[in-house]
């Protein structure tokens, strides 16, 4: 274990508790997502961890046994890419990434010695020389991530680092980054608002709700095992079915489900891929809308439940719009949760109560990730001892 | 496109007429146009030409480091009656050259402020101290104001970003601060530098021993009647002005 | 934070005890307060006041309205020389206002160009008329500068959109590109109101037959001593062109 | 037929040429995506149509048998809804909605009607009287879309109309953009980057490139029968395979592979859905890592080509980071295609020429879509019915 929270809290002045009293363990070269929703809470974690927000008083912040908790953002020697990158516009992308080795007082020829290391493991090496104004999104994003690993920090704290980009790069960077973590075998905590971004890049994935942590554990956790329906409704889109719930069945606008246990108080949801059209299934529904997505078909499907659903639809062909199926769910694909707390359901405030009461556990999945050399592929591996030969 | 092209061509004109006389009248005396040689050669025109410009550049210079540090205080701290200081720090924008003067009189004069309070030799009103510090006192809440419009455009990150990597405040004003504020502070030095070549009613009002260029132009045209050097010494001023303005730029 | 906050104090005093000085003095005189009752009860001065603001205010709508014309022609068409012909807009920002009430002379005066041209009765250069058009020689490059900048930020699609939605051009005028302007508009004429309503150099130099209150001032102060209504003259200067400055915010 | 356009080109001072020759028909009631990379020549065609642009001589835009090629922006009635959405911050959201009505001079009750049944269609009751600058982005894009259909134009034309939108917002706003297009059965053209807003939005989609129309058909199409590689790559995510080719066999760096068909001259690209990991593959590849999605795993490939390839993989588990796999693809997977011309392939010159020269032939996909409202659904063809209504 390298990096341990406790009890960091946060209340702004005037009183607005931005965090609940919060703990976290990170293990050597782990990279952990805060996942959440904007305002609850998950930038104003990051910036505790980095030093820039003082957490109320009772907070520790304990790194391998060096209690950091009053150490000055200067000191705390935290390595931290912004959400804008904050690339110093009036340096180079040298003078950027050798910025932290420089306030560190190395000798000129060391700075430069491990400011072409760090260029190179970026692929960095066609743009050392440029002005920041002369380089792409996805290019000032890798300066941003090299200028915070150059000085070798602790840990790497990363801000909604490809939501400054546009989708199209987006998707082709999150991979980039994954692969780049990894090769740096750093610990990092990313904070996002994109599951996608968070399942990619995170071995370990801290769901957050309104200044609390919801649930932390693998991406597949997440998925397969949600605490709340809060959860599951960031983590994989599962669609609430809220209907009236008696005797073990669900009676929705379009027919009636058999749910595989006992609900009552709880919410039911279904994920789109657990949707079928089957003409003998139980719920009646009209389609509104179909999306041809390659491997499969979204349907927009209506008069099923009170909000529409959408459905996954593999086949060569997908049922006309406007014609009249009917569904099945199987009953063991029925998410049956306690009512998370979230924004979009109004109806929940008692329910929210009750939860917040609880005490929240976690881990709640226990694994603790191997040591990264251990576990990552050859190409890894290889860049691993690289790193470590760099960080001797 | 609209019927701009002939309202557009009329404006030049009208910008364009004066300065075209005023460039053509120096020429009218019986040295032609070698009347900017003399000029050049004229220590008087010289020295007078080299003070102004010093003036405007030591009140470029202050104005500049005192604003830039009022200005950063003041973006950086909230407090109880921000708003009330920053309208009253406004104030010296609606007084004209004149009254900036008068005010240095009433301060720095034989009987100002500062000699009743500390008699002996502390009459600065009329000498280059007395100009200086009234050109100073027009120029910084321009200086001010366009600092504070710039600094508080400046991504908070970017001193967050330094702070991360390790750097102490006084690396932060040099290595974020300032190269953020620089369009902004070669933009108000400009416009100050410029009005303090010009100004000409503080001069007048303090004037007794300062020879600043647009009282010497004042004086040639008014008193000499000399138009040709008036004019002459005219462009001369806009040149080295516009010079400096166009190197800000 | 740093150690700004002392020479944020000392830059304070160093704008507010002038000002101070010069309220004070302003009831230094055998009717105290009363002084300010007495410029409202004298017709002088009151009609003085009158006609400083209203030139001020021709001069500030007249160069906003040439240099919205000037500025939206030249931001909207490219042509070969356009880089030259900015600059040169720019020249007139370098001389100061005794050069431009000199230049209004050379052009309207008795030996002017135009009554020289037009002989008879084309002498404008000592009234009113002279005094307009020197503040609006001097104001017009400073708004058309601000009107440009502005213009150019004006996003494109704007326009394009009022078109496809059927817009004539004057219509694209009135609700797009002047609503996009005004903030600009504002700003530059709240500047030059305040430049026109404190301008002396050109006044003086054209001064024969203008009252302005400057010059008023000026007058008060240095022939006639009478430093208590120089000062309350002042005030009132100052709050008059403040107030407008304020209400423009 | 309701929009023709023939023989569009443009070429921009300087001799750059943006759009080359161009027809499209586009049927009453069609929704037809524009889609390609930056600087494709999509947004020069848009603005063509839409007055904006002076198309090179020769062109002729005609709509319904009337030629409006000569006509102004002014006169052209079509609706435009800017990536900037360009609303107009000095009128309110009514001000903004009623201002072409206004400009048609239409008597002051008349507009209010006209406005308040555009503000019910896009759901903006909310927001009516409030400025520009206190809307959301999601709000500003439907404020865009009342704004430009409120004067009934011919045809509306969209601008990456999702483009300025954030990521999670953009996925929920391109389904309400598709089925408010549909309610308001207008005639539509967009443009766009992104081949999941092309798909979801539009009937037909027109793949662009280097200002020319690779390609045009409904998705289906384009996605199982591409024209050529770059149309492949664009939708549909294909992967090329580059290797040596020998009587009937692919060559690659981690094993050979069986073409169903020659294939001399041409390029080989796979999906990712259609690589299996297969113990008795004929490929054998190295997991770089493995991306959880929820109903399946993505996983990063490399040595099986010169570039990584990733792959669908379904199941509970996904082999581990670093472990040797070998992989299987179905010969009737392989896509089989001339060289596309595409900036990410910089040996295409010659084949770009080729393909250049070839005359571009369409649509590909005869398919003349049915009459809006015999084609969609019951909740469309009231909709649809009322908006008929509107028109009258």
């Amino acid at each position: 274990m390298t990096l341990m929270l406790a009890n960091i809290a946060k209340t702004f002045p005037g009183g607005v508790r931005a965090l609940h009293s919060t703990d976290l363990e990170i293990a050597r070269g782990e990279i952990v997502a805060l996942l959440g929703p904007s305002g609850c809470g998950k930038s104003t974690l990051l910036r505790i961890v980095a030093g820039l927000e003082t957490p109320d008083p009772g907070a520790r912040i304990v790194f391998d046994g060096e209690d950091l908790t009053r150490q000055s953002a200067e000191t705390r020697k935290m390595g931290m890419v912004f959400q804008s990158y904050a690339l110093f516009p009036n340096m180079s992308v040298r003078g950027n990434i050798g910025y932290g080795l420089k306030m560190q007082k190395l000798p000129k020829p060391e700075i430069a010695r491990r400011v072409d290391e760090v260029i190179a493991l970026c692929r960095l090496e066609a743009y050392a020389d440029r002005a920041i104004t002369a380089l792409s999104g996805g290019q000032r994003q890798r300066v941003a991530l090299a200028r915070a690993m150059a000085p070798r920090p602790r840990v790497l704290l990363l801000d909604e680092p490809l939501s400054a980009l546009d989708a199209a790069l987006r998707g082709q960077l999150r991979t980039e980054l994954a692969l780049l973590l990894r090769d740096f075998g750093i610990t990092a905590i990313f904070v996002t608002h994109d599951q996608d971004e968070a399942m990619a890049i995170a071995d370990r994935v801290a769901v957050m709700s309104e200044g609390r942590v919801a649930q932390i554990g693998t991406p597949e956790a997440l998925y397969r095992k949600p605490a709340t329906g809060f959860v599951a409704r960031f983590v994989g889109n599962a669609m609430p079915l809220p209907g009236r719930i008696e005797g073990g069945r669900l009676h929705l606008r379009g027919g009636t489900l058999i749910l595989p246990k006992g609900a009552g108080g709880q919410e039911v949801l279904v994920r789109a891929e657990d949707i079928r059209v089957d003409p003998d299934g139980p719920l009646a529904a009209r389609i509104d809308a179909v999306t041809f997505l390659g491997t499969h078909y979204r349907l927009t499907l209506s008069g099923a439940a009170e909000e529409p659903l959408h459905a996954l639809h593999s086949g060569l062909s997908a049922p006309e719009t406007g014609s009249e199926v009917r569904l099945s769910i199987a009953p063991e694909a029925l998410l049956i949760l306690p009512k998370g707390e979230t924004a979009l359901c109004p109806a929940s405030s008692s329910s929210r109560i009750r939860i917040s009461s609880r005490p929240a556990r976690w881990p709640m999945d226990a694994r603790t990730p191997p040591g990264r050399c251990a576990a990552r592929s050859i190409r890894s591996t290889r860049s691993c001892r690289c790193w470590a030969r760099f960080n001797a | 496109t609209f019927c701009l092209l002939p309202l557009a061509i009329f404006t030049l004109a009208f910008l364009a007429i004066p300065l075209g006389r005023l460039i053509l009248a120096s020429s009218e005396s019986g040295d032609g146009w070698g009347i900017y040689l003399r000029i050049l050669q004229t220590p008087r025109y010289l020295s007078t030409l080299l003070q102004t410009v010093l003036v405007s550049l030591a009140v470029t210079g202050t104005a500049l480091a005192i604003s830039t540090i009022a200005g950063l205080f003041l973006v950086r701290n909230r407090f109880a009656g921000r708003n009330v200081l920053l309208s009253i720090l406004t104030l010296p924008l609606a007084f004209p050259g004149v009254v900036v003067g008068f005010m240095i009189i009433l301060l720095g004069g034989r009987q100002g402020l500062v000699n009743q309070l500390l008699p002996g030799h502390w009459v600065f009103a009329y000498s280059i101290t007395g100009l200086f510090l009234g050109y100073l006192y027009f120029s910084i809440p321009r200086v001010l104001l366009t600092v504070m419009a710039s600094a508080e455009k400046i991504d908070p990150a970017l001193e967050e970003a330094a702070r991360t990597l390790g750097a102490p405040p006084h690396r932060i004003v040099l290595d974020v601060l300032l190269p953020a504020l620089a369009p902004a502070l070669i933009a108000a030095g400009a416009i100050a530098f410029a009005t303090a070549m010009g100004a000409f009613g503080t001069a007048f009002t303090l004037a007794t021993d300062i020879d600043v260029l647009p009282m010497v132009i004042y004086t040639e045209f008014t008193l000499s009647a000399n138009i040709a050097m008036a004019s002459a010494l005219s462009v001369m001023l806009g040149l080295v002005t516009w010079a400096l303005l166009l190197i800000a730029r």
